[in-house]
């Protein structure tokens, strides 16, 4: 018995340019903030897709204020939000908590693949979720041609955990376009970060960030959304 | 009207198989579709159509509905997919993506989102018939 | 076929008094901080051991600077850190990642239960990972008995998310002891969060608690220290 | 020497499903043991012995090691255990924790940590047999 639903993935994905998947196995280091005002920065000049994954805890729809919903043309087309095409789970389950279990994560994701059209991109950004399961799983098998940012804070609580999902990137020949510290205050493990791969740019912890959320503008012209886009810029 | 993005996957399918088995021309497809896909029927035949005369192919194709099956993890209840109750909404949320039903349904026994969804989602090729 | 490992994880569990598992759904906002530091402030009144289930990133040995390892008799007993019995998966997996899918990681969870000898205890704390996975699905299954403490900050992006794990565990019926504000600097949603549950109590942001990670003393004495121990004592 | 605590599962479950049976003696019980666990088979039949006098009975136990059987999700290569190569503290490991074989092993051809422990994990009962 075939998955009719495998062989259109390529098909989906083949008219865009680059993947890449912002993650970190760590939680709440800012991954949603990075990959959401990354994907708004690379708007200004190219096509940009962003496809949110951590269906546990969906967050770019309220960091970029996302409303319309999908269309349902020969597949779904994904509402333009601060001209990016969006996509998130959010449109399946609204508020409600999405209590999946492994398999079902991979069956989502793949139903998802399977039926958005993306059309053209130069870009898809992914927002990943924590962890080193499923979603990560997918990346490698249905994209394999996908690059790695990794986001890292300062903290041994967080470096400890990124170091194993960078290990495991390398273990399984992922490409890793560099490493982002983010919420540095005084303190910073850039050299440490160095030993492990390109370090992408710090980005400041700005306690003023929480306001400006829901607002694409405010965030792009926050210091945050400075220090993103200059990593956006060398990507 | 996703339906002919499922569809797509279908016809791509069968073409890729039909190569891989070197089989020159396909006759007949069985399909068993998930009941939670709820497809549109008239549509997804239109689609398949359509898309085999692009692919140059005609194949006689046999759809057959999977009924759904529920296990509750916590109180071990079977359960088929019309025991929930979903508002119009919500069926159409599990329509294009069946796992969404863990946020919208329960098990009618227990009350647990702790379940599994035996049977009864996803698109499947069953049997690919052709001349070699 | 039976799993004979299911039927002993009832026999394990039967001398622990109370089990309070520290979730959030969220990643990042303070749950391994939280449970090491409350099972460290019951310590001083009770018989305590810590469950570390976040497999992706496990925490608790670092901030409690764990170094026995776990000795076999008649299953694993746990090593005594700071008074505590602990358990985590790296005792097996040292510092590299664990890649486990979702059914690895409800299988690893029935082994760690069905081996790990605690005997007697007042409370078994477990820190939780983020997301509603198999790992929430886990207490729901083998330790009905369990009581939440659901962690959040202050951010939109944390509680939307910490809102979703709420209304999991009441639909499925589950003992909530109460809702954590951490990381609270001048901005706090105390009020909305009361909507929703007991306000425990809030911990404030404290940038001085990376240094004081892997010294239980010097966290205990912190501000942080204080916060979270004002908070064991209402549980 | 944590085998006791798997013995334990072994005998609590036998004598839980025997009196859900309505059994009034068990005589044989069939086990089927992982190979990943690598139980010390002469600790286990003793802990297993010590156990049914605790409980009072005496029944054969018949025991049967699982082939592990590995599938890599990327190349689809399939594998046993024995083609790892793993330290003696690794496989020390993965005897008390079969999963922690992601953290210390790879597919064999393609190097992927992506992979299905098919068979070989755990310790199941196949069969009590005894009298009503
Ligand atoms: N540079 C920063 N300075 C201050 N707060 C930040 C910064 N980056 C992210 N945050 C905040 O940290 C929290 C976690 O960010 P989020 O993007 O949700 O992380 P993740 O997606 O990794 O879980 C959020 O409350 C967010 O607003
Ligand atoms: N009250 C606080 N003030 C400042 N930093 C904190 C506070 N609580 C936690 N942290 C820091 O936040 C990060 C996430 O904490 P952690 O306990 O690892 O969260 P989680 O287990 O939820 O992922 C760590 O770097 C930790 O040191
Ligand atoms: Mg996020
Ligand atoms: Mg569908
Ligand atoms: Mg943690
Ligand atoms: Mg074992
Ligand atoms: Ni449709
Ligand atoms: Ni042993
Ligand atoms: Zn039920
Ligand atoms: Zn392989």
């Amino acid at each position: 018995m075939i998955d009719a639903r495998l062989e259109i993935i390529e098909e989906r994905l083949k008219r865009i340019k680059r993947i890449v998947a912002v993650s970190s196995g760590k939680g709440g280091v800012g991954k949603s903030m990075v990959s959401a005002t990354m994907a708004m920065a690379l708007s200004k000049k190219y096509k940009v897709g962003l496809l949110d994954l951590d269906f546990y805890g969906p967050s770019t729809h309220i960091i970029m204020n996302a409303g319309d919903k999908p269309a349902e043309k020969n597949g779904l087309i994904p509402p333009l939000v601060e001209n990016i095409k969006f996509m998130s789970i959010i449109y399946f389950t609204e508020d409600k908590a999405a209590p999946l279990k492994g398999k079902d994560i991979i069956n989502a994701i793949i139903e998802l693949l399977a039926i958005t059209i993306w059309d053209e991109l130069d870009f898809l950004i992914i927002d990943m979720p924590p962890g080193m399961g499923e979603e990560v799983m997918a990346i490698l098998k249905f994209m394999k041609e996908a690059e790695f940012i990794v986001v890292t804070t300062p903290s041994i609580l967080s470096w400890e955990t990124v170091k194993k999902l960078l290990l495991f990137l390398k273990n399984n020949r992922c490409k890793i376009l560099g490493i982002v510290e983010n919420m540095v205050m005084e303190h910073s493990i850039k050299n440490e970060i160095e030993k492990f791969g390109r370090y992408l740019g710090a980005i400041k912890f700005d306690a003023s960030i929480e306001k400006f959320i829901g607002n694409a503008n405010k965030i792009m012209e926050s210091d945050f959304g400075k220090d993103v886009e200059k990593i956006a810029m060398k990507i | 009207m996703h339906e002919w993005a499922l569809a797509e996957g279908v016809i791509k399918t069968a073409v890729e198989k039909a190569k891989e088995s070197k089989m020159k021309s396909i006759d007949e497809i069985d399909l068993k579709i998930g009941e939670m896909q709820d497809i549109e029927l008239d549509i997804f035949k239109f689609a398949l159509d359509e898309l085999m005369k692009e692919y140059g192919m005609k194949a006689k194709i046999n759809i057959r509905i999977q009924k759904t099956k529920f296990k509750c993890n916590v109180c071990n209840y079977e359960w088929h997919f019309d025991e929930f109750e979903l508002t119009e909404d919500e069926k159409e949320f599990v329509h294009f993506l069946p796992e969404s039903i863990f946020s919208h349904a329960r098990c009618p026994k227990c009350g647990s989102q702790y379940f599994e969804i035996v049977e009864g989602r996803g698109v499947w090729i069953e049997a690919i018939r052709g001349k070699k």
